[in-house]
């Protein structure tokens, strides 16, 4: 990780290969560099994109292949705005990885809840996609996802076709309001999640804030221990290494020392995120 | 923005910038084609609605990224198409023009003018003399973004 | 003057106690003798750290604008400077009338703290007044509730514009050269904007990222669009508080062209004050006159 | 001790800078005091206490490029900028600048990744720092850890002893340099000098670890109100290493990317793409930033982020004085 | 990347001959988010148009560039073919190559760069572009019609006989305007009054149209479909709901020795009158400044003689308020005021130098000598007749640059006239040329040189009185000798000139006159009825000299324009209006009285800050009134205001384009 040789806030030339849509408002890019894969991060380590000319953003690398990396990424802002207006072979930049990533040992040989709200599963569909390649290492996985409404839920194919099909995975999709065509469940993550009562060992959280906060106080409800609830921040990011400063939440870094803590960790920090 | 510190003079033309009103100097200067009046190649002009329109800002950002000089026009007082847009504009470049000398550039590399859509002679000699006023003046490097 | 401190924190005690207002703005002393930061109290048994000396230079008035979504009333004091500035911010409708309670303060000037420590000198007395009060026109609050000490007379004055037309004597290339040297200093702290009582906006057009209208970038030409723009903003809208050329901490004089602006509006568009009468019509680039000067035919 | 003779200064200055390195002095320039390249004939502001302007710049440029790119359909081309080599001494820099520089090390050079562009500047550079006989009336280093007469980390130690100024280098580079003005050099009769009164004390012991249980505390409701949120005590400040990066556009396909200075006391600085800032008023910024000088630094690097420099209470224009905040911390009491 | 398509158009060789049209299709190809560029022949063409259709399909193109001519002309071609071609029609921007490159200069290499900097300006600006939507305002189906005279006359019938109500609004106290002063037209020498009567009294008859005489337009505020109109009503005096007409009044009237401005000054009126005696209305006013019972409170005999009571001194001015959907302009003409400018005719000292229009009044068996054509001076008939054309037009130094199009028939009208009326005349023309641009025009000179008038080619350069004569000096520039004429009678062939008061009801009404104070069309060829102000519309001589035809033909067509405005219920609105960012927006209000059409107020909102729900003001801008002038957006600080299709983002990307 330590890069004597060279700038590490100068990015590697690259391009998009492929661009899936997620949602209205969401798409999958896929990025390769000039000699393949960037680099190769841990399920939850974060990647810093950017078009030159426009700029740059830090985003949760969802999964990776052999030669390339994919991150979902939400329209909400001048740089996001130029990369969905982008076509396969747009020139980018990208440098990374950055950030802790999930604590794998931590979830080897457990079952395991994932919760995403929203853009949130992005992050945690690398350990997803993780766990199910390597599926012998984890115990029983469970995927409770919510949107707002049926078109905005994101990665459907995995959702309805991939998870279900894999060796005991359940997936449970809601959305806060159906359409005519939505035959599944309605309702807010948080009572779903109770309405499910889950009994896993460990919980991965990923989502909105208001939607972190309720579901916290759920899975307290329902008896989990800090310890075993991983969740994972966002902040602004400029420089992705601990220097420009402003991504700190008490003396850590979300670039460098996240954007992944337990609920324990989160406690000893002020809650200003 | 920001333009190459260059020092290439010997080919320098004047880079100049107008901003026309729709309806008076930009029909001006479109009567001024009709007429087939000559003019010099210097001008490249950005049609607004009203010289009304025309802030402040666009004036400083164009002499950031290297306009030799500015020209705003738009019709004259108690012809414009919206009845007032041009009063304001008047009192703001009034203003500025004097702001700009102030801190020491040339005003001449500001120029207003009300031109009517009928004044296509008019727009052709103005766009004559802001371009000789300018080429007097030379390069404009004040204001100017460069980098190396 | 006598020190009218206590006939100020009696008030104020008063006005809280009986609920008149939520909060009162005022001065404290600082640490060291030369400062006299500005107080923000609420309980009634505060008040007696409110002082009004030589230092209590800060303007107050830009402090309203934190708080007026918030619904609180709150009781200020002002001098005449500070009280052209709150006539400027109500003028722009930034807060209502109502949620003030304005104690105006006659002021016969301040001293300035950075004056304070290059002067070397020890005590009050020795410090200068301070440059922005050197040509004061509105000694008195123009607008108050309530008034405590006697009216002060304007000081008799020299030339309002006189730096301005020193500048003006210059030939192009030297005033660029001046303000050069001047506006490459600037650090781009936004001092000067955030204590401006005439930088009233929500969002600053600085802030807003799209269009970026000046890059992050500091070098001279975005300091220059920075300054240029600011006194554009607050053209036909400063009311001399002289408070931007106050907090600078590289001393550019930013007052000198503020000053230049209320010259040329004075002369194109006819004399005017801003923040001096509530009720007057929109600042001069807010309006016209058909007869305005006519130099673009 | 050894010494050069006040005299001798202009001739030391130009020997330092006879070898080709860039020679940075205390002056003033257009009113400003702060640390320029010293040429023949310049005037030095070394007995003016210590410069408005920190000598952070030489080792962190306000703004700096860091690549140029250049786009086009098919790709992006990034060249790298190469970081400035240039040999650089940096003379009469003050002991608490001189920590700062430390602290600034700290950030840039530790914790897994390390700015390349920094470190090329910071090893090129040599400190000569000079003590501090008589502190300025907002001097307060002896309050937060330092000492105003031993600069820790400078490469040479300068005291100003009245006629001569008594010399000690503290690092082989320095020893090195040394030898450079050795003609210049003599015995001096002077001692190092004692220190002067401060005027600004206060107790700094045990901030941190208080401060960490204070995140929640009224204190910061009385604090935030009167700061007018601009970036004065940031950009002043020698520690304060903040910084954004940005792109300018040079053409309609290149460009680069920069950094600059940014300011912790900006709103714009934690506002995220989408809209949500989890600082969102003067008051939270207020906090990080007294937390991260005071607390945060603290628990990450072992160090203050405050040297004690004074530059904020003497600029700060609403009077915020971070020594009066110390002392208010240290009698609150968090048992209730 | 956006994809942009980039359509350089040759216009035939109007361009191309000077530009280098293909080098800017690839040099645009080369600009960021341009995905195609191309050259085309004519773009407006329906194959140019295709091609933007076909191309959008195969590049997957979402914006649009024409670089051709002016945007003032294709704009809403392009548009439309944008629409058409799949794409909202504001994702578009245009570029002047033509009117601003090709037509103005003529080095090929500086004319390309030229075009290549305006087409990269443009695509930078059509990349900041969103799309936009039209939206719709109900339309007030009535007309204005400003001026009762023959153009105005035949607008309103006109948009009368479409089925819209009409307001025509007439200074005078009566309709009619110039053409009832006229003896006979030509080239028919029919009777002028025998045919412009019988208009008025079916104006007047209309029971779609209402007239307002003796009526000045005071205020126009609104817009296209929505005028508000403020009439004043000047005081008559007179209740003409009441008056029968009689005229008993004119007879008694003691003040008789008015000048009456119907004859042109050569004949007299009483202080109550009608201005003849088929004015419309066909009832009497009282000329207060002439009327002894009110200036003087004397008199008052009028009121005693009036046998139904009409008579009313204490007549107040009347402000009436009338919406409208559409406006006609149809102001008409004075003539050029020589007496002021041409010394050398006498500055008006010699009463025997007249105008046409007196030689009308002259001539006319209505008129003040029953129809001899007597000297003013002593009223003798004349023998030598000297007409002089050109009197004020085509003389840029003492007049008018322009022609007056009309002088050269009714001159020839008149000297047919004098050879006819007045035995043994010699009748001689001064004249410049002769131009007979017109339907059976030339045939009717030819009549009038066979009549006998003597045409001499020349300007006089002087006229002096001598005896009862009037000397006239000049030179035959054919023969290259010098002339001169011992003349009982000149009459001089003045300019037509816009009406008095013309330029100020022009701001009122809110559109801009040309160089020589004629109302400005919006376009000399292709709109010439139009103004640059939607919904206003010009009829007859207030857009430049014109014969009686031509007008009548103006007032219809200016009438068909304006019942297309009328005939929809409501009609679609330009989305290019200014628009306000609530969340910056402070609420400060200086917009609001920039906004000359009254279309910002400060509105209520609610909004989440700092955890709680606050209530605060800030602009709202009404998409009816507002007209897109952007003098708001400019004036507005913090950038709250915006214009769409010229928002502060795309200027400064156009800035930044010309010069990266």
């Amino acid at each position: 990780m330590n890069s004597e040789c060279c700038n590490p806030l100068v990015p590697l030339p690259g391009k998009i290969i492929k661009i899936v849509d997620e949602s209205p408002d969401v798409k999958t890019f896929h990025i390769a560099a000039a000699e393949g894969k960037p680099f190769t991060p841990l399920p939850g380590q974060l990647g810093m994109l950017s078009i030159p000319g426009v700029g740059e953003g830090m985003f949760s690398i969802t999964s990776q292949g052999p030669d390339h990396l994919e991150m979902a990424i939400k329209k909400v802002g001048v740089l996001t705005d130029s990369l969905h207006d982008a076509q396969v072979g747009q020139p980018i930049a990208i440098r990374g990885p950055y950030g802790n990533g999930f604590p794998v040992e931590k979830f080897k040989g457990k079952d395991i809840l994932f919760i995403g709200g929203g853009i949130g599963l992005a992050p945690v569909r690398s350990l997803i996609v993780h766990c199910l390649q390597n599926r012998g290492d984890f115990g029983k996985i469970s995927i409770l996802y919510g949107a707002r409404s049926p078109e905005e839920l994101v990665f459907k194919e995995d959702l309805f076709k991939n998870w279900p099909q894999a060796k005991d995975t359940t997936v449970y999709v809601t959305v806060d309001k159906g359409d005519e065509q939505w035959q599944g469940h309605v309702g807010f993550v948080p009572a779903y999640v109770e309405e499910i009562n889950p009994s896993p060992s460990m919980v991965l959280l990923c989502g909105p804030p208001v939607m972190i906060k309720f579901t916290l106080e759920t899975l307290s409800k329902l008896g989990f221990s800090n310890e075993q609830i991983v969740t994972t921040l966002e902040m602004r990011m400029k420089c992705g290494i601990g220097k420009c400063g402003r991504c700190n939440i008490g003396s850590k870094f979300i670039c460098l020392d996240g954007p992944v803590f337990t609920l324990n960790e989160l406690e000893g920090l002020p809650p200003e995120y | 923005m920001s333009v190459k510190s260059s020092d290439a003079q010997e080919a320098w033309e004047p880079k100049i910038l107008a901003f026309c009103c729709n309806w008076c100097s930009y029909a001006g200067a479109d009567l001024a084609g009709l007429n087939r009046t000559q003019q010099p190649p210097n001008v490249r002009i950005i049609r607004v609605p009203c010289s009304g329109r025309v802030d402040p800002q666009f004036i400083m950002r164009a002499f950031q990224d290297g306009v030799d000089g500015v020209l705003v026009a738009g019709c004259h007082p108690g012809d414009c198409h919206y009845s007032t847009g041009n009063f304001f504009a008047r009192r703001r470049f009034l203003l500025f023009q004097r702001i700009f000398d102030y801190i020491g550039i040339d005003p001449g590399r500001l120029q207003n003018r009300w031109i009517s859509g009928a004044e296509g002679d008019k727009f052709a000699a103005t766009v004559s003399k802001v371009t000789e006023d300018i080429r007097a003046l030379g390069p404009n490097r004040k204001l100017r973004d460069e980098h190396e | 003057m006598s020190d009218p401190s206590g006939e100020m924190r009696e008030l104020a005690k008063k006005l809280l106690e009986n609920g008149e207002v939520d909060r009162i703005i005022g001065w404290e002393k600082g640490n060291l003798w030369y400062q006299s930061p500005p107080l923000f109290i609420t309980r009634a048994e505060e008040t007696d750290r409110l002082v009004f000396d030589d230092f209590a230079i800060n303007s107050l008035v830009t402090y309203l604008l934190d708080e007026r979504d918030s619904g609180k009333k709150t009781g200020i004091f002002v001098k005449g400077c500070d009280s052209r500035g709150l006539v400027r911010i109500l003028q722009d409708k930034q807060i209502a009338r109502e949620s003030v309670y304005v104690i105006g303060l006659p002021c016969s000037g301040k001293k300035d703290p950075r004056q304070a420590l290059s002067s070397g000198a020890s005590e009050s007395s020795q410090v200068p007044p301070a440059a922005k009060c050197e040509e004061c026109l509105y000694p008195n609050p123009v607008i108050y509730d309530v008034i405590i000490g006697e009216a002060v007379e304007a000081k008799a004055k020299g030339d309002r514009f006189a730096a301005v037309k020193e500048i003006e004597a210059k030939t192009a290339d030297e005033k660029y050269a001046y303000w050069t040297s001047q506006y490459s200093k600037c650090l781009r702290c936004l001092a000067c904007r955030n204590v401006c009582p005439a930088c009233n906006c929500r969002e600053c057009a600085f802030d807003i990222s799209k269009p970026r209208i000046l890059a992050k970038e500091n070098n001279l030409s975005h300091n220059m669009v920075y300054h240029l723009t600011r006194a554009f903003h607050a053209a036909g809208r400063c009311v001399e508080c002289g408070e931007c050329e106050r907090v600078c901490p590289m001393g550019i004089p930013i007052m000198q062209l503020n000053k230049k602006i209320i010259k040329e509006i004075n002369d194109l568009f006819g004399p005017y004050e801003a923040g001096v009468k509530l009720d007057e019509t929109p600042p001069p680039l807010g309006t016209y006159q058909t007869s305005d000067p006519e130099e673009f035919m | 001790m050894q010494g050069i003779a006040k005299q001798d200064l202009n001739k030391v200055l130009e020997t330092l800078s006879g070898g080709g390195a860039a020679l940075l002095v205390p002056m003033e320039i257009d009113g400003v005091t702060r640390f320029a390249r010293w040429e023949q004939g310049a005037k030095t502001a070394l007995g003016a206490g210590n410069t408005l302007l920190p000598p952070k710049e030489a080792l962190f440029p306000q703004n700096e490029k860091v690549f140029n790119y250049e786009m086009s359909n098919e790709e992006a081309k990034i060249v790298p900028s190469a970081a400035a080599a240039e040999e650089t001494i940096i003379l009469g820099i003050r002991p608490c600048d001189v920590r700062a520089i430390q602290a600034l090390d700290n950030v840039f050079l530790t914790k897994d990744y390390v700015d390349e562009l920094y470190k090329t500047r910071r090893r090129h550079t040599l400190l000569i720092a000079l003590g501090c006989t008589q502190p300025a009336p907002t001097c307060f280093c002896s309050s937060v850890g330092g000492d105003p007469l031993q600069a820790e980390g400078a490469d040479i130690m300068l005291w100003d002893l009245g006629e001569t100024y008594g010399l000690e280098a503290l690092s082989d580079k320095g020893k090195d340099l040394l030898k450079k003005i050795d003609k210049f050099m003599s015995k001096s009769r002077g001692k190092k000098p004692a220190a002067g009164k401060f005027s600004l004390e206060v107790d700094s012991r045990g901030i941190a670890e208080k401060l960490h249980n204070m995140f929640e505390d009224p204190i910061w409701d009385r604090w935030y109100q009167k700061c007018l949120g601009c970036g004065i005590c940031t950009f002043i400040c020698p520690t304060c290493h903040c910084f954004d990066m940005q792109e300018k556009h040079t053409g309609q396909w290149d460009g680069y990317r920069y950094r600059c200075w940014d300011s912790c006391m900006f709103q714009e600085y934690s506002l995220m793409a989408g809209g949500h800032n989890p600082r969102p008023t003067k008051k939270e910024r207020l906090r990080n930033r007294f937390l991260h000088k005071l607390c945060f630094f603290q628990e990450r690097y072992g160090m203050l982020l405050c040297t004690g420099c004074g530059r904020c209470v003497r600029e700060c224009p609403v009077g915020m004085d971070i020594t009066k905040f110390i002392k208010e911390v240290s009698e609150v009491s968090l048992n209730e | 990347m956006k994809r942009v398509g980039v359509f350089v158009c040759h216009c035939g060789s109007n361009i191309a001959a000077v530009v280098d049209c293909e080098r800017v299709a690839k040099e645009a190809a080369k600009f960021p988010g341009v995905a195609f560029s191309i050259d085309n022949k004519y773009m407006c063409s329906d194959p140019g148009q295709d091609l933007i259709k076909k191309a959008v399909e195969e590049h997957h193109l979402d914006r649009i560039v024409v670089a051709s001519c002016t945007p003032r002309m294709h704009e809403p071609v392009f548009r439309r073919a944008t629409e058409n071609a799949g794409i909202n029609p504001y994702l578009f921007a245009m570029t002047n190559i033509r009117e601003h490159v090709s037509w103005i200069h003529t080095d090929r290499e500086k004319a390309t760069e030229k075009a290549i900097d305006l087409v990269r300006m443009a695509v930078a600006k059509v990349l900041h572009t969103v799309p936009l939507e039209k939206s719709s305002i109900p339309i007030t189906k009535r007309a204005l019609v400003i001026g009762g005279g023959i153009a105005g006359m035949q607008a309103a019938l006109d948009i009368a006989d479409n089925g819209n109500p009409v307001v025509l609004v007439e200074r005078e106290p009566t309709i009619g305007g110039k053409m009832p002063m006229l003896d006979k037209t030509f080239p028919s020498l029919d009777c002028s009054a025998c045919i412009c009567t019988p208009k008025m009294a079916s104006t007047d008859q209309h029971p779609n149209i209402t007239i307002y005489t003796h009526s000045e337009v005071e205020r126009v505020d609104g817009y296209i479909g929505n005028f508000q109109v403020t009439i004043r009503q000047k005081a008559k005096y007179v209740d003409h709901k009441i008056c029968t007409g009689c005229g008993l009044c004119e007879t008694k009237c003691p003040n008789k020795k008015i000048p009456n401005s119907f004859e042109a000054g050569m004949g007299n009126r009483t202080a109550i009158y009608k201005a003849f005696p088929q004015a419309v209305p066909n009832k009497p006013i009282i000329d207060a400044a002439n009327c002894r019972k009110l200036t003087k409170d004397k008199c008052g005999v009028c009121a005693k003689v009036c046998p139904t009571g009409a008579i009313k001194y204490d007549d107040q001015d009347e402000l009436i308020t009338i919406d409208v959907g559409a406006i006609v302009m149809a102001t008409g003409y004075d003539l050029f005021p020589w007496k002021e400018a041409y010394g050398e005719y006498g500055y008006g000292k010699y009463p025997d130098v007249i105008t046409g229009l007196q030689f009308e009044r002259l001539v006319n068996a209505s008129g003040p000598t029953s129809g001899h054509i007597l000297r003013p001076s002593d009223g003798k008939e004349p023998k030598t007749i000297v007409f002089i054309k050109c009197v004020g037009s085509r003389d840029d130094v003492k007049g008018k640059a322009y022609c007056s199009r009309t002088c050269c028939m009714y001159t020839a009208k008149h000297a047919h006239q004098a050879v006819d009326k007045i035995e043994d005349s010699h009748v001689i023309v001064f004249y410049m040329d002769v131009r007979t641009a017109g339907k059976g025009y030339e045939e009717f000179y030819q009549r009038t040189v066979e009549d006998g008038v003597h045409y001499v080619r020349g300007r006089v350069s002087k006229i002096y009185q001598l005896g009862d004569k009037l000397i006239v000096r000049g030179e035959d520039t054919l023969l290259g000798e010098a002339v001169q004429v011992n003349a009982d009678l000149v009459v001089l062939a003045t300019a037509m000139v816009p009406s008095a008061g013309s330029g100020e009801i022009a701001h009122i009404v809110g559109f801009s006159t040309d160089k020589d104070g004629f109302y400005q069309e919006a376009h000399p060829k292709l709109r010439p009825l139009e103004t640059f102000t939607a919904g206003v519309f010009l009829a007859g001589a207030c857009q430049g000299p014109k014969d009686i035809p031509d007008t009548a033909a103006q007032g219809s067509g200016a009438a068909a324009k304006a019942s297309a405005v009328l005939s929809n219920r409501s009609m679609e609105t330009d989305p290019l209006i200014s628009q306000v960012n609530d969340a910056v927006c402070a609420g400060c209000g200086v917009c609001v009285g920039i906004c000359p059409y009254r279309a910002i107020e400060l509105k209520e909102i609610t909004q989440r800050a700092g955890g709680k729900t606050i209530a605060r003001r800030v602009a709202s801008i009404n998409s009816g009134l507002c007209q897109g002038c952007g003098a708001c957006v400019a004036a507005c600080r913090s950038g709250a205001l915006d214009l769409k299709g010229f928002t502060n983002q795309q200027i400064m990307a156009e800035v930044d384009a010309l010069c990266l």
